[in-house]
């Protein structure tokens, strides 16, 4: 039986483990063992001649499934206990019993009337606030994975700034900034100034504020803040299709 | 009761999630009776009419949406295709949602497979949380869905989740070793 | 036409900017005259029965919004929707969580830039508390997170942030750029 089978479509060893099963039309809970070890081999044999990568997964279950072969081949012992027990198969036919019922279930999720796919939500503009607002602090969220996700980019961007400190000296221009920042406002029309404030260095953080600034001044953007202790916005106050046609200071001199 | 009716119908319309009622009494200032009764009769009437959208109850408040049927012409409004949801994520979100809270370590033994990766990709699409640690040695941490969860696949809570095929007396030793109360955790 | 009705109705509660005929007639693949028709209907049909929003033609197209005499309701629930905390606010809040106890200066080293502001408003919310002063020369403050801090993030110590070794295990390909640690084990 020539098996077309590519480790990708799999999600893993289990995901795998299953499709062979079914294909050879065994019950889970009474796997040929010897039959399945073999075809198992046979597709991470193939994989390996076309030199792929294999997860390490896959080999661990290739071995696991050899161990309980040559358990099979044991004698079972006559004592009396119990035969599921004994059973060397009895938690790999377990973990796929499992396993199925989550991948069904995961094709179940898929069929849910899924938000901005199958559904949408109104997108109404909300009444701005009035300039007198009753100085009342707004409530803030945050989750505790993006505080150790803030915490974690720091010390990541820590370790990579570091060490070229005193080395590399980039050469960051504010036209190419603002080029940047242009691009990134023909698809949105307002963005976090935070995001486009370039981290990694303090040349680039005041390069990229210089070029806001500048387009600020050129009336392409206008800034906005809600609450005192809110996020700074940058809005486009110009169309996408004129902020396209600009032509930025610097830019008819290095273009080719 | 027109005054709240019109008030009521147009929060809804602004909020960027769904309401409970209690925020909308909060809001209006309504008393429970008089604001469940305009939610009861808006759901009535829009589904009646067959309109462009739909009044639903959905993670633990109300909401329009638009109908189902609806969404192949209104994909043509999207400026980006709906991110994709790959069989790792809906399998492992699978797994945390009926198991939650679930270490990274059980979810992987399930699973056969590594699901770091995919787990990080589902907290940063904010389907999925962070619940603390376990109290076994090491302190794993703890995760389960989100709010956001249950808005994004239409739940209202989520014991709405489709029953799993029962073979529970299969695992005995799974079964004990986690928890598997989907209710547990609220928001 | 209801179905053209219900279309078109949805198709403008979805979108984010004002919609033309135009753009109506290409979406929806009708012609001119019936999309003016149905959306003249819809302006009449809102008009009249004073509801919670209204269809107005605006900037060359049409678009709901709330009529203008609930805005002051609708502030309400727009102010008392909570904030995401920016993300200066979440990085001073993560050093001084993760590093207390700690100077301002040590703050603002590893930030980058002044955190002065920053911190005051933490400390104002609450979530920061000051832990005395540090025995150096000019005995800076010492700062730290509060206890309202844990309830806040839902923890029941501090000891229960996730530490950053199995925040990056999450990610095998970034986990590689954190120090190693020679205890480390893989799962």
């Amino acid at each position: 039986m020539a098996l077309q089978i590519q480790l990708q479509n799999f999600t893993g060893p289990l995901d795998l483990l299953l499709h062979l099963i079914k294909s050879h039309e065994m019950d889970i809970c009474d796997i040929r063992i010897f039959e399945i070890t073999e075809q198992y081999l046979t597709v991470i044999e193939q994989m390996k001649q076309l030199d792929l990568d294999i997860a390490g997964e896959f080999l661990m279950m290739a071995a696991t499934l050899i161990h309980i072969k040559s358990r099979m081949l044991l004698p079972l012992p006559d004592d009396g206990t119990d035969e599921e027990e004994d059973d060397p198969r009895a938690e790999l036919v377990r973990r796929l019993l499992e396993y199925q019922r989550y991948k069904e279930a995961g094709q179940l999720f898929d069929t849910l009337l899924r938000l901005d796919r199958d559904v949408f939500v109104p997108c109404l503009p909300v009444p701005v606030a009035d300039g007198d607002e009753t100085g009342q602090e707004a409530q803030i969220t945050a989750s505790l994975f993006q505080l150790a996700q803030a915490f974690y980019e720091i010390v990541r961007n820590q370790e990579k700034v570091e060490p070229f400190h005193e080395v590399v000296r980039e050469s960051v221009s504010v036209a190419d900034t603002m080029k940047r920042i242009r691009s990134q406002f023909v698809n949105a029309a307002r963005l976090n100034f935070c995001d486009l404030v370039e981290s990694g260095g303090r040349i680039r953080m005041v390069v990229s504020f210089l070029a806001i600034l500048e387009l600020i001044k050129m009336k392409i953007l206008t800034v906005d803040q809600v609450a005192p202790f809110g996020d700074i916005w940058l809005k486009r106050l110009v169309t996408a299709e004129e902020l396209t046609g600009l032509v930025l200071a610097g830019e008819l001199g290095d273009y080719d | 009761m027109t005054e709240l009716r019109a008030l009521i119908e147009a929060l809804l319309f602004v909020a960027e999630s769904p309401l409970s009622i209690d925020k909308l009494c909060e809001v209006t200032e309504g008393s429970r009776s008089e604001v469940r009764e305009v939610v009861d009769g808006l759901m009535e009437v829009y589904q009646r009419e067959s309109r462009g959208v739909e009044l639903v109850e959905v993670a633990g408040g109300y909401q329009f949406r638009t109908p189902a049927a609806l969404a192949p012409w209104l994909r043509r409004l999207q400026r980006e295709r709906p991110q994709r949801m790959s069989r790792a994520a809906l399998e492992t979100l699978a797994i945390i949602a009926y198991r939650q809270p679930i270490t990274r370590a059980e979810v992987e033994y399930l699973r056969g497979v590594d699901s770091g990766g995919v787990m990080k990709t589902l907290l940063e699409r904010n389907l999925l949380r962070l619940l603390g640690k376990k109290d076994v040695p090491g302190k794993p941490l703890l995760y389960g869905t989100s709010r956001y969860f249950l808005e994004f696949f239409g739940l209202r809570e989520l014991s709405d989740l489709p029953t799993l095929k029962e073979f529970a007396a299969l695992d005995p030793e799974l079964a004990e070793a986690l928890p598997r109360d989907p209710e547990e955790n609220g928001s």
